[in-house]
């Protein structure tokens, strides 16, 4: 029962705010919703773990340790940034930048988009999960051409675009992955798509086939992820968009795109026996990671520089995955889930720093810490936090995937530092000057609603430091999923 | 082709219309032949369905082949037609390679289809087997297509006609998907076009010309901007 | 009553503990300079005192560990207090004792951040450095070594309006964090495959001599950059300037020695049986950072950017020690051994106390002259008598002079170098002594840069009128530096105590045992079938008679009437301040022999020029040779992979299409 | 502490104080000679101290309360250090509180004190002359160990009476590492004591004096001490040189006190040929150029270290 609440509370949210969300209260009303999906998925969270994997609608949904820690996040994050987006919206209408006829939009895509990421994550039909993929495209296409400016259309445009075909790929990858199941589970009862039963007879399906399948679904949902080539419409769309929506991209989407790929990845190693996917994988995942350092050196704009900073750590996620292996996978799975946190925060301070600045280069942003001490040290913090700096929990999966690498592929450890120190002194060496040195903007007419960016940092913090044992429990059986037993 | 039952054949000749056309639409410079190509490309894709729905007696396989009839056959290419009206764009610029270049790009791009297809079609249970390779070669096709054009028009039709590819693809190697998915997929086909309209009459409105080099401002600047990062001066004191 | 607490490491752990919250506890309050200033610093103080009485006691104790519920899940944080980390929480202790103190006078309103803030980064930092001295696996050292690389990171930028502040801070920060990620790296490779990355498990995992080299030479990476070792020493002589006098006394007394503790820690505890070979390498790098850094320091004429180029020399020599140990341990010369890693140790805690001593001088005078170049100083001893006499203390151990503790540790040093021509490696034995003559030539540099330092400074005429209103530090701050100077002073006269208990510490970590001489607490003999024997107290009895007794003399004999005059002006009578020896005129001698090691451009005033100014910049040559290329290359990759980002849509697809063919090729 | 070792000491610490300034007004008298002028007689230093006690003290205005301590230390200093070397007899009881190392940190004592005084005042000449005098200091002093090393290196021990004792009872023979060090000392002596290739006792040029411009400030008292002071520090390093290369005559450890007696006139003879020897080198040589120091004492280093390696190859 809790399951349905989850999905369809998301759904009538995004109906009611399509026609009321033009009010002064469709903002309270866009976290109410948020919040009621929070609390369900708590409950959801609770019964899995009392009473082990769920599986919903004659086996169309299935809920495991895996994607249930997964759901909470997405939910906790989808609050915290409705919270967030209530007074950046208010300032930003304020500004001009956004008409209200555009807020009823916004806010309706904003749900819609958490319904697709909810249902992408607890569904366990391959076809729907590409359904949804496809769905969140759209949703995020029209919020980030919101601001209807030449630059967010073209950032649309290409996000359209590079996405669709990436996506399409994945459509034939989901095809062939059909075609290769018919054959062992029979066409009959529609079970060819399940992914309990694909993961039931994985050892028997079809090697070549599956193989082929990988690649498309790899190449599509690693589109969706911002893996190095295929990277090129993340850092347009995380700029050009309004901050919460790039939050939301930053935080949530890149997780469930690694989420797909890391399901396509438990099939197809199963059958082909092979490590050729974990390979293309760690290569994938270095390459983001260096292109990333790199590209990070060269940045103005604020909000372009932590999107190639979500692009680096994506890497990093990819080449744990690929790794394998029980520390790496929990490494990677802890990763997932402070990076999207810390990356949410940071997005918040950089909001309400850009629109302080009214620009998002980064020399006109100076001196935050006069300006207003919690957002520029929301912003220090932030920014150390994502640098892996230790006492947050950044430090601890990245701990574990470096000492892990050291033993398992010591030639990627050198890379891996020269990356890590050239990212460190590219965004360090930008942050800094905004947060320290004079100013001479005014002060924010609305005081910045701050408590989400301090609350992700206190959970991150918590995170680097002690681990609750249930979600190391979490991580743990997830990690044996995935790795296999 | 002897021997092969009538209607086997016929799906084979539509297979291969239908990459006979990826190749046309590869060539096409006119926006509005380009947009009926596509409409032609989706009445094959109905005559196939339906071919198949009578020969293999599946159900659903009839309410794939009504929608792809109502979807792919009249409503977008309608839409589509309207759109080019209203907004004018009647002429594709010249493609980044000539044309004679990519027919030959297309030409490589088919033989690999074909070679990539070779084991699948081998384990196929499926009559339509064969065409599996044409599938994939229509979906390579189309991708090029996307990479050569520089009209946003011309963009979107490469995209539809790679899902008309796909369609192929799932209905020659498993009957068609799952009622289900084949819904989802229909219904973000048709979004996806609703949303490219919105795009036209916004590009149209900010560049007054769908032409794509007008979205080409947002790249990183090699030229050395000023504000790298403060690793510089040295230590030396001034008295 | 002596108060034993049923184990020193729960004591140690709870005074750490009441650090981070005496740095909380600053937040209550952030704007009041009283009550930070005269309730919590003094209050940080005793639990410094307090955590060197307790680190004292339990030297010779035998280790003791603990689990905390803190850390990862299936690694929560253990630690561990043996004689080598009792003996840093010593150094610890007693300097951030003495610090404190004179911080708690220091600190006023209006410079840089609120003094809550600045309590809390400064607790914190004391709190990180402490706990990094117990960290007993991999997960909770790299969290204290960070957490003390930023919090020390806030205090070096408190005034972060100035733009040097920023790029200092920032350079700081940078080269702690790649010497961080080398540290995290060569614990990867000493778990040696066991999963484990307790330290236990680590001494446990046997590595082949290859991954033994290459966990030593990261971990000599990592923490060398933290020690400020010559090729990754830029950052010292930025940040210590940079930071506010106590924090910079902080950095240089305390700070650097925990990246001494790393590497005695990760060479003789963790890597088991070092190689001897590493030792020379340890060496060369330890006496090159030696000559370079008091090259360097000779000609500064900003006065603690001449003491943190002078620390970057201590440490060299600490290292240069802490080789030579090795190089003895490797082949198998114990006691020898003993005595090298005896003299590291020892020179570690009399720099603690010497370099605090001499930044909070700096502190006092920066504080009441507003000034820190040289050449605005001059003649500060009878404004402030109270911090020149202080400082002279100070400025005399540093140079290595024998009634002071500076001179016992290069004495020890010495005698450990005279037996290096025993070693049996055939060119070794010969190159080793030349060591011990470098040793002397930067003990002989450092004497001349603190006369420089202390005459400049204290001495000769004020350079500037301003000077006249100097007035001298306030009480705290005078009770901090007596402390610190009583520690030298104590350290000076008394080495046998400690060599004691340096004696367990060195057994205990590193098993090679100093074999005990009977002689008597007045008599430092650490060698049996030697006959050198040094005896401090003895020493200044009959340096202090001769000197009472000529005083007694003189007067009895003859008589004791002065006349005050004008000094003698060379006959053209016009004698005033600028006519004295400029703080670069001082250096120009070391500017001449040591030429090749700076770069120097010197800014020469034309004929005809109506102002005629001589400038000379002295800069770093690793800065061009090192640094500056690393950063263009950077730049150059940066630049030519924007190319991938060019804007085009149609590239984009490219890129994509390409890499579905070429992983599909892949999959045939 | 037997009754003997109290008498050497008492006897080693007169003699220096008596025989200092008897040495330096040799080494005058003879460089007088050698330059074919009138000498002045040898009690002069003797009386010129006399007559500087007798004056007042003139201090400058700004000299701070170290200026009047400096002398007294820097006296007391060279004092200690003739306490330490064994120029009569090796039995002696404060040795064993400071070996070779302490008597080069009390020589750097006594030269950090002198310097600092020199630059209390604040004159051009004073900090000029500190300058030069450190310089030359941290050159000698690596060359000066490096001596001392190789001394040690063959006797096995760092404490003087010890080594003149194990180098008196060495078999006769050719020593060429000894031989090596003992000139690379000598180069160190006439630089450390301001002896004439690196500066020239005599003169009153402010642009070439290094000791001279330190003193420059003192009078009466003070810069009596200070003479007395310059001429025990040469009197202590011609000391050092005996016990290092020419042991023989000094009373052992085994030796009754007639050897402490008979060792006296011993030493009178070798100083008397020291000092001739010392007047003999300065007038044969002019003076170097501040920055040639350098290079003059980097001969006196490679000297002692190719002593060492030789000691170590050949073992001689």
């Amino acid at each position: 029962m809790t399951f349905l609440l989850l999905l369809s509370t998301p759904v009538c949210g995004a109906l009611l705010l399509g026609v009321f969300g033009a009010r002064r209260w469709a903002a309270h009303l866009n976290v109410g919703v948020s919040l009621i999906t929070f609390i369900a998925a708590c409950a959801l969270t609770t019964q899995v773990v009392n009473s082990g994997p769920l599986l919903a609608a004659h086996e169309q949904f299935f809920v495991d340790s895996f994607n249930v820690f997964l759901v909470t996040l997405t939910a906790f994050v989808g609050l915290t940034t409705s919270i967030f987006s209530r007074p950046y919206m208010r300032v930003e209408m304020t500004h001009g930048r956004v008409a209200p006829t555009r807020l009823r939009l916004y806010h309706s895509m904003y749900q819609l988009f958490m319904a697709t990421m909810l249902v992408a994550l607890t569904t366990n039909n391959m076809g729907l999960l590409w359904v949804s993929m496809e769905a969140a495209t759209l949703s995020t296409v029209l919020l980030v051409t919101l601001y209807r400016t030449p630059a967010s259309l073209e950032a649309g445009w290409k996000y359209f675009i590079l996405c669709g075909v990436g996506i399409a790929q994945a459509l034939f990858g989901t095809i062939l992955l059909y075609f290769a199941a018919e054959k062992v589970l029979g066409a009959a009862g529609g079970t060819a798509l399940l992914w309990t039963h694909l993961n039931a007879v994985k050892g028997h399906l079809e090697p070549t086939v599956l193989g082929l399948a990988f690649v498309f679904l790899f190449v599509g949902y690693g589109t969706k992820v911002g893996l190095a080539p295929l990277h090129n419409w993340l850092p347009d769309a995380h700029a050009e968009g309004p901050t919460p929506i790039s939050a939301v991209l930053s935080g949530l989407l890149l997780n469930v795109a690694i989420y797909a790929v890391v399901r396509c990845k438990v099939l197809v190693e199963g059958s082909l026996h092979s490590q050729l996917p974990s390979q293309i994988l760690m290569c994938f995942g270095l390459l983001s990671v260096v292109l990333a350092a790199f590209l990070l050196w060269r940045q103005r704009d604020i909000k372009r520089l932590f999107a190639y900073s979500s692009i680096e750590h994506m890497g990093i996620i990819t080449f744990a995955f690929g790794m394998g292996g029980p520390v790496a996978n929990f490494a990677a799975l802890l990763h997932m889930t402070v990076h999207s946190l810390t990356k949410s925060a940071i997005f918040f301070t950089v909001g309400h720093a850009a629109q302080k600045a009214g620009s998002q280069l980064m020399e006109d942003i100076r001196g935050l810490i006069t300006l207003s001490p919690t957002i520029g040290w929301g912003l220090m913090m932030g920014s150390l936090a994502i640098l892996g700096m230790p006492p947050f929990g950044v430090f601890a999966s990245e701990f574990l995937i470096l000492t892990t690498a050291m033993r398992e592929q010591p030639w990627a450890t050198p890379v891996l530092l020269a990356a890590l120190g050239v990212a460190f002194a590219a965004i360090f060496g930008r942050v800094q000057p905004m947060v320290f040195g004079e100013t001479t903007a005014k002060r924010l007419p609305h005081p910045p609603a701050l408590l989400p960016v301090f609350a992700h940092l206190a959970i991150v913090l918590m995170l680097g430091l002690y681990v609750p044992p249930y979600l190391a429990d979490w991580y743990r059986a997830a990690a044996r999923l995935i790795g296999g037993e | 082709m002897t021997g092969t039952p009538l209607d086997l054949q016929l799906l084979n000749l539509c297979a291969a219309l239908l990459l006979l056309l990826s190749f046309a639409m590869l060539a096409q410079r006119r926006v509005v032949t380009l947009v009926s190509l596509l409409a032609i490309q989706g009445v094959l894709l109905f005559v196939a369905t339906l071919l198949l729905a009578w020969r293999t007696g599946e159900r659903h396989l009839y309410l794939s082949a009504a929608l792809t009839l109502a979807l792919k056959v009249l409503l977008l290419p309608w839409l589509l037609h309207r759109l080019i009206r209203r907004l004018q764009v009647y002429w594709d610029t010249e493609p980044l390679l000539n044309i004679s270049g990519t027919m030959l790009v297309g030409l490589l791009v088919v033989i690999f289809a074909f070679g990539l297809a070779q084991p699948i079609a081998a384990l196929a249970s499926t009559a339509t087997r064969s065409a599996i390779g044409i599938a994939v070669a229509v979906i390579l096709l189309s991708f090029v297509t996307m990479i050569t054009r520089r009209k946003a028009m011309s963009q979107v039709v490469g995209f539809l006609s790679m899902e008309n590819g796909l369609f192929f693809g799932a209905m020659s190697a498993t009957y068609g998907m799952p009622m289900i998915v084949e819904f989802g997929v229909a219904l973000d086909v048709l979004v996806a076009v609703l949303v490219l309209g919105v795009f036209f009459f916004q590009i149209r409105e900010q560049f007054d010309s769908l032409d794509l080099h007008h979205l080409e401002s947002l790249k990183e600047s090699s030229t050395s901007s000023k504000t790298t990062p403060p690793v510089s001066a040295q230590s030396g004191q001034e008295h | 009553m002596t108060l034993y607490i049923d184990s020193s490491l729960r004591a140690c752990l709870t005074l750490i503990g009441l650090w981070a919250l005496i740095g909380v506890a600053g937040l209550l309050r952030p704007m009041s300079v009283g009550f930070v200033g005269r309730m919590l610093f003094p209050l940080g103080a005793l639990c410094g005192l307090a955590l060197a009485v307790v680190a004292v006691t339990s030297l010779g104790a035998p280790p003791e560990q603990a689990v905390l519920k803190v850390g990862l899940p299936d690694l929560p944080m253990h630690v561990r207090r043996d004689a080598l980390a009792s003996f840093f929480l010593l150094l610890l202790g007693g300097s951030s004792a003495g610090i404190s103190i004179f911080a708690a006078g220091y600190f006023r309103r209006g410079e840089g951040t609120a003094p809550g803030l600045l309590c809390l980064q400064y607790h914190l930092f004391l709190a990180s450095m402490g706990f990094v001295l117990l960290a007993d696996d991999a997960y909770a050292f790299m969290v204290a070594w960070e957490t003390m690389a930023v919090s020390s990171y806030f205090l070096v930028t408190t005034q972060h309006a100035l733009g040097e502040i920023r790029r200092a801070g920032f350079l700081y920060l940078l080269i702690a964090h790649v010497g961080a990620i080398a540290i995290l790296l060569s614990f990867g490779v000493m778990q040696g495959g066991s999963w484990q990355f307790t330290f236990d498990a680590m001494r446990g995992a046997h590595l082949t001599p290859y991954w033994a080299t290459a966990a030593f030479l990261l971990a000599l990476f990592g923490f060398g950059a933290k020690a400020g070792l010559v090729p990754l020493h830029v950052w010292l002589p930025e940040a210590h300037p940079a930071a506010p006098s106590p924090v910079s006394a902080l950095m240089s007394g305390a700070m650097l020695k925990v990246a001494v503790y790393g590497v005695l820690r990760a060479t003789f505890d963790l890597l088991g049986k070092p190689e001897w070979w590493w030792g020379l390498v340890l060496l060369t790098i330890g006496l090159f950072s030696a000559v370079y850094g008091v090259a360097f320091a000779a000609v500064q004429t900003d006065m603690k950017r001449l003491l943190a180029w002078s620390s970057i020399e201590n440490l060299g020599i600490i290292f240069a020690a802490v080789g030579l140990g090795i190089v003895f341990y490797g082949v198998g010369m114990d006691s020898l051994a003993a005595l090298a890693l005896i003299a590291a140790l020892y020179h570690s805690l009399n720099h603690a106390f010497i370099k605090s001593l001499l930044f909070l001088g700096t502190g006092a005078v920066l504080h009441s002259t507003g000034e820190r170049n040289l050449g605005r100083l001059g003649g500060l001893i009878h404004r402030m008598p109270w911090v020149a006499w202080l400082t002279l203390v100070g400025a005399l151990a540093m140079a290595g002079l024998p009634p002071l503790n500076g001179f016992v540790s290069e004495w020890l040093l010495l005698q450990a170098f005279l037996f290096a021509h025993e070693v049996p490696r055939t060119f070794v034995n010969m190159i080793l002594p030349i060591g011990a003559a470098l040793v002397a030539l930067s003990a002989a540099l450092a004497a001349y840069v603190m006369v420089k330092f202390f005459g400049v400074i204290f001495l000769g005429q004020p350079r500037e009128s301003a000077l006249a209103r100097a007035r001298d530090a306030g009480v705290l701050e005078r009770i901090g530096l007596t402390w610190l100077v009583l520690g030298c002073i104590s350290l000076g006269l008394l080495p046998t105590y400690l060599i004691g208990a340096l004696r367990i510490v060195v057994a205990q970590f590193s098993g090679a045992a100093l074999p005990r001489t009977g002689a008597p607490w007045w008599l430092l003999a650490p060698l049996a079938h030697r006959q050198a024997s040094y005896s401090a107290p003895i020493f200044l009895i009959a340096l202090m008679s001769s000197v009472v007794l000529t005083v007694l003399l003189v007067r009895r004999l003859y008589h004791y009437r002065v006349r005050r005059a004008p000094a003698w002006d060379g006959g053209f009578g016009r004698l005033d301040a600028r006519m004295q020896d400029t703080a670069e005129g001082f250096g120009q001698p070391i500017r001449h022999i040591f030429g090749a090691l700076f770069a120097v451009k010197r800014d020469l005033p034309s004929a005809f020029d109506p102002s005629p100014r001589y400038r000379v910049f002295v800069s770093d040559r690793i800065w061009q040779w090192l640094y500056v290329p690393l950063g263009t290359l950077v730049q150059r990759t940066a630049d030519t992979l924007t190319w991938v980002q060019q804007g085009r849509i149609s590239a984009y697809l490219t890129y994509s299409f390409t890499t579905l063919i070429v992983l599909l090729a892949l999959m045939l | 502490m037997k009754p003997i070792e109290i008498l050497t000491q008492a006897l080693e610490l007169l003699a220096a104080l008596a025989a200092a300034p008897l040495f330096l007004g040799w080494v005058n008298q003879c460089r007088a000679w050698l330059q074919n002028r009138r000498a002045p007689s040898i009690w002069l230093p003797y009386r010129g101290i006399r007559k500087l006690f007798h004056k007042d003290a003139v201090i400058a205005a700004n000299a701070s309360p170290f200026f009047r301590l400096a002398p007294y230390v820097v006296f007391g200093a060279m004092v200690v250090a003739a306490g330490i070397i064994p120029s009569m007899g090796t039995r002696l009881p404060f040795t064993v509180a400071a070996d070779a190392i302490a008597l080069v940190g009390l020589l750097a004592t006594a030269r950090v004190f002198l310097s600092l005084a020199a630059v209390d005042i604040g004159t051009a000449f004073g900090t000029l002359g500190a300058r030069r005098e450190m310089m030359v200091g941290f050159l000698a002093e690596p060359a000066l160990l490096m001596v001392i090393f190789v001394a040690s290196i063959i006797s096995a021990t760092t404490a003087l009476p010890a080594i003149a004792e194990s180098l008196a009872t060495h078999r006769l023979g050719l020593y060429p590492s000894l031989a090596f060090t003992a000139i690379a000392f000598t180069l160190i002596l006439l630089a450390e004591n301001a002896r004439l290739p690196i500066d020239n006792p005599a003169t009153h040029l402010e642009l070439t004096m290094i000791h001279e411009a330190m003193v420059l400030e003192y009078s009466a008292r003070h810069l009596a001490l200070m003479e007395w002071a310059a001429a025990l520090k040469l009197f202590n390093y011609a000391c050092i040189g005996f016990a290092l290369f020419l042991p023989w005559g000094i009373s052992i450890g085994t030796g009754s006190p007639l050897s402490l007696l008979a060792s006296i006139p011993l030493l009178g003879a070798k100083l008397t040929v020291t000092g001739a020897a010392l007047a003999f080198i300065e007038t044969i040589s002019a003076k170097l150029r501040v920055f040639r120091a350098p290079e003059f004492l980097a001969i006196a280093f490679m000297l002692a270290v190719l002593g060492l390696l030789v000691h170590l190859l050949l073992g001689a």
